[in-house]
């Protein structure tokens, strides 16, 4: 589990990656053809940082994420198959249909529930990491938030109280950048702080405090596994903020398919990039990124990869049939665990 | 005209009109698609329109602290959920300014919020806080269900001298209906008469009204006549308009979005109940969302949902 | 024994008890000269006790988090009025954990806090949240009034599964009366008679129930016999215990501290008025403080509470 | 109003400082003999702050206080015999009796609204500047608050929203320093924090921020001068912490008398100060030390300050006549202004 892995771990981070890549592109598509409805958002272009910093975790530890979630699930290996059926509101979704896109969650692999409210997540993966402390579990936590959530105070009084309290947690702060829209209006807070980061924040709090390229799979792999450690030695808090270009296809209230479904040929074949997008494709998407630096190191050549994606698809592929053939909720159910246990 | 664009109407005018009307810019506009055009607006009053962070406690306080300044701001929280995280500085801040000095400090904001069951809004984003606002001493709260009351509901909200919160429902923003041209203002504390009736009385506020009278229209053709009264506020109450109407129905359902538990519906019925027990004929009957969170599967939201259905049946079972 | 020695009884045994719980020290005893000692239990369980500062929204959130990963902690907000920065923690991702994930998380924690008119507590430090908190699903509410069920039913706090927010009236603190020795566990649901009687129901639960039972003993005096049922916990509620005692007297009153519209007196009302019509001889009848914000005087808090006086007029209005 | 000002100046400053403290004695007292029950806040060893700050203020400007609000209400010009008598409960009290100690405040003196919350003043003080700022008023606010509001988010939030919508406030956090039974069982950030300081959180976000010795009146007021002097020039906020060591007799959860009425002639006859509380007297008491710093700079010689003293311990103690005097409110007026105008 711990220090940087060479190619061969890589290898495996980036199939996490796709998976969550392809994902995504079928959530994408259930959405348009009309298979579910209300608000959603995707993962695309933060997939290095859930997947490396994932990667280093135990089944003691627990994750906590946003309204952003999908990847953080994949990550965390949760099933696609459940995954969808939930988004599509189905009875054989991780939640039974009471979760949906923006509450993916699912405790038997270690993420107990998702907030969909910004920050969320914070405070409960604190409080997850501080119950396993007092439990004496040995287990961690990592919540992850957007950089948006910097600006809710329950977050300031989170990175305050887990310091105070010594609390075994990771903070992963992925600052996606705001729109152009959003920074343009001055409506953000990495408007106007320095450099658009939220880092001098937690440093001021004395907590150790790190920015890393969250595009980038190696870095955030190495970082991650030194924070971790970092949290487990010393018991307390450690804040990473990793950085992303955001994604074309989230600039707008819901996502679209600006990029079009991933070429993974655009990693050796540069000829296959056009002009639109051309600053993405070559340097920001974190997928193509990955598979670019695998063929440089070796560890894969791009027949690999592409047999690699055709594998990926065809799960995400029957992932998709098995969550619409998930037969709908019983309605009678709809009042079934308000309260637990006799109480109810 | 839409409900969304006579609720914008009323924001533009008043911005135009008066310089103390300030608005924080935001999520007005709604998801689900809606955009409003705000048009030419923020190029008038750049000065007097902000872009909001994240930060609902912050504005809220900040507005308020405003508010009391003479400013009259707008805040949109967006989904009405959210407010929750501002809750102490509404309740405590805005809702107590006026009582605290006596009578000599106004607190003049206006909180926007969405509220209810939107489809697929699941346990965060469907809340209807209505009834544990209703809860606090010295907030107005408005609920309109037409576009024209959106409007003229909106404006008396931006002139009133107290904090409003003025909550649309989700699925309201794009109904469509009449609305008056010019400075139409609907005052707080009257409720409609959406349909006139003998047999029973619905009471309902926001999207409970086009439910009921949706019910309404089914029961007609039973020959089954439901008044169905549309609160529009509910601080001020129109206690007067209820009773009046139980008093010639001997009959109450109400209609309410919130979990059932010291909800509108409780309070509604209680009043009557206090206030009019010999008026009725049968047990006021109480039409809620079930008593769960809002679970994000439409079939399982629809499984929650008091609708048309509901409300007709429990008026049926009343009549014998 | 005092209420707050019992109550501290219960959280000493349970924590010398069962490893899983755990206590944010912070302000259990209370204001108004009243201290607890929690004698060596800091020092048998210093690795469960933390002091915390004053962050209410993290805290809760916080000890949500910890409670869906099995640890059982006891939350002590001080003042209910805090409670409301921690509205969103509380409602949202305690009260809907177990809901969301389909039965597979709890979220086992307690928030204790102490509500009501303390004698000077003003707007901001004298709110009575319960009725706010019963309109959200998924928590339980304890409400105990006497020293016996405050040991009783924080037991059953401490070891229900589900988030639960206890509250002590702050006037309750130093009742004296007598306490079982050993785990004493109060279930919840099940409403108390406090006192028999066959011509009124009166509903209450905390300081209320004192105040009811003041009132009980003047009607007697005039041979007015009133049963005064003591509500214990909210949720759940004793709804058969309500219905019973008004099948028998035919009349009901509710006293409650909380500012009326919305509140544990329309929820009784309306459910008895719903349920219970045909028992009714006579209008149910709400006692709640007056519909305002409290004042910081004493004169001025004395014309707001709801209490003997109040209550024991109310009850003398439906006899004739 | 610019500019620290000369002896003079620190002299009329005196005033408002031993008018405070000796406000305060009385409102003790009162407690003390059962003229009113339940908690209490007094703001003595911190009048040098609230004196120095405020005096820069004017009509336009407006403050926000805390529970601890008596001295900034008569820093501000509020009427103490009208302010004992809403301690009391009094109809003739500033608030008729709907205030308290806890909310002290009067509109007529640009002193709108009090919140006790902790950190409640924050957003509402950012909130009137932010008001003055639209309405082009020309007037700024100040918001005080104490150490511990520093652990509320909506802290945090305020600051951020400050710098984001450049709003013309002066937040002033008055850090009193933990009690020594907080601190030992480390339920307070500044236990952790380097130095015991709040102020690397407002610097993190960019805010001109400055500490200060809240407790030396000169300081205090040079800096505050030149802190409104920027906040009027910039039209943003500007943070000042100011440190006092906490008065010994606020170390419980009501306020003692430890230190006893004070004796002016400490400043200048050290042989007055026994061993209990002689660090106190000696060196933290910021009224003593300003009388001390004004009979070296020749402002005024120990009669004239005796002087002073005794015609401000009269017009207090008439002050408490006239508050007993008031009668009690009329509990028929209970429910007046729940709601403003026509609407109620
Ligand atoms: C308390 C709360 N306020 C507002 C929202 C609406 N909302 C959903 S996502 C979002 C933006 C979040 O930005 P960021 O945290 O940076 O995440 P990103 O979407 O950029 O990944 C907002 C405002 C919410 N979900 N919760
Ligand atoms: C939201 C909220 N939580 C808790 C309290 C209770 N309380 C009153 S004063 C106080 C300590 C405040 O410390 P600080 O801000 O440093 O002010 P000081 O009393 O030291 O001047 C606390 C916790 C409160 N009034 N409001
Ligand atoms: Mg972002
Ligand atoms: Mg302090």
């Amino acid at each position: 589990m711990a220090g940087a892995g060479g190619p061969a771990r890589l290898l495996e981070l980036f199939g996490t990656m796709l998976a969550t890549r392809r994902f995504e592109e079928v959530v994408y598509a259930l959405f348009a053809e009309g298979h579910f409805s209300g608000h959603y958002h995707l993962y695309i272009g933060q997939e290095a940082t859930g997947a490396a910093v994932i990667g280093h975790l135990s089944g003691r530890d627990t994750i906590f994420s946003t309204h952003r979630n999908h990847g953080h699930l994949l990550a965390r290996g949760g099933d696609p198959a459940a995954a969808l059926a939930e988004i599509l509101g189905r009875a054989g979704g991780i939640g039974g249909g009471r979760l949906g896109t923006f509450h993916l969650a699912d405790p038997a692999i270690g993420m107990p529930h998702t907030s969909a409210l910004v920050g969320g997540a914070v405070p409960l993966a604190a409080g997850s990491a501080f119950g396993a402390k007092l439990l004496k579990t040995g287990g961690v936590s990592v919540g992850f938030f957007g950089d948006g959530a910097f600006e809710e105070g329950v977050v300031f009084e989170t990175l305050n109280l887990a310091q105070l309290w010594r609390i075994p947690v990771l903070f992963v702060c992925e600052n996606n950048t705001p729109g152009a829209l959003t920074r343009a209006e001055g409506g953000s807070n990495t408007s106007y702080l320095p450099g658009g980061r939220v880092s001098p924040v937690p440093e001021a709090l004395g907590i150790p405090t790190h920015v890393v390229d969250g595009a980038d799979l190696e870095a955030v792999d190495a970082l991650a596994a030194d924070a971790l450690a970092r949290v487990r030695r010393d018991g307390g808090p450690v804040f990473v903020e990793a950085l992303t270009i955001r994604w074309p296809g989230n600039q707008s209230q819901y996502p679209t398919m600006a990029t079009g479904e991933t070429d993974l040929a655009m990693a050796w074949d540069a000829g296959r990039i056009g002009n639109e997008h051309r600053g993405w494709f070559a340097a920001d998407d974190p997928v193509l990124r990955a598979a670019r630096r695998l063929l440089e190191l070796g560890a894969a050549d791009a027949a690999a990869l592409q047999a690699m994606d055709a594998q990926v698809r065809a799960r995400m592929a029957a992932a998709r049939e098995t969550a619409l053939a998930s037969p709908l909720p019983d309605p009678a159910t709809a009042l079934d665990h308000v309260l637990a246990g006799a109480a109810r | 005209m839409t409900y969304s664009e006579a609720l914008l109407g009323a924001i533009v005018e008043a911005m135009d009109e008066d310089e103390r009307v300030a608005l924080v810019w935001g999520s007005l506009g709604g998801v689900s698609g809606i955009k409003l055009d705000f048009g030419s607006l923020r190029d008038r009053h750049a000065d007097r329109i902000v872009d909001p962070p994240i930060s609902e406690a912050g504005i809220v306080g900040i507005a308020t602290g405003a508010a009391m300044a003479g400013l009259r701001p707008i805040v949109p929280i967006g989904t009405g959920s959210f407010l929750f995280r501002a809750w102490d500085q509404l309740i405590h801040e805005a809702g107590g300014a006026h009582y605290m000095s006596n009578g000599r400090v106004t607190a003049p904001l206006v909180i926007h919020i969405r509220h209810g069951m939107r489809g697929g809004g699941g346990v965060q984003h469907s809340q209807s806080p209505q009834a544990m606002l209703w809860n606090a001493p010295g907030i107005e709260i408005a609920m309109p269900s037409t576009p024209a009351d959106a409007k003229g509901l909106m404006r008396t909200a931006i002139f009133s001298d107290n904090p409003t919160v003025f909550l649309d429902h989700q699925m309201l923003l794009r109904r469509e209906g009449p609305v008056p041209d010019g400075k139409h203002a609907v005052p707080f504390g009257k409720a409609a008469v959406a349909r006139p009736g003998r047999d029973v009385t619905v009471v309902a506020a926001s999207l409970q009204v086009v439910a009921a009278l949706a019910a309404a229209a089914t029961l007609a053709a039973d020959g089954i006549e439901a008044e169905v009264i549309d609160l529009r506020s509910l601080v001020p109450l129109d206690q007067e308009a209820i009773l009046n109407s139980v008093g010639r129905t001997g009959r109450l359902v109400v209609a309410d979005e919130c979990a059932p538990r010291c909800s509108i519906a409780s309070e509604i019925a209680a009043t009557v109940a206090e206030k009019g027990f010999d008026l009725l004929k049968k047990a006021p009957v109480r039409v809620n969302r079930l008593p769960s969170h809002v679970a994000s599967s439409p079939v399982l939201e629809d499984a929650l949902r008091p609708d048309a259905g509901r409300i007709a049946a429990a008026v049926r079972g009343l009549m014998d």
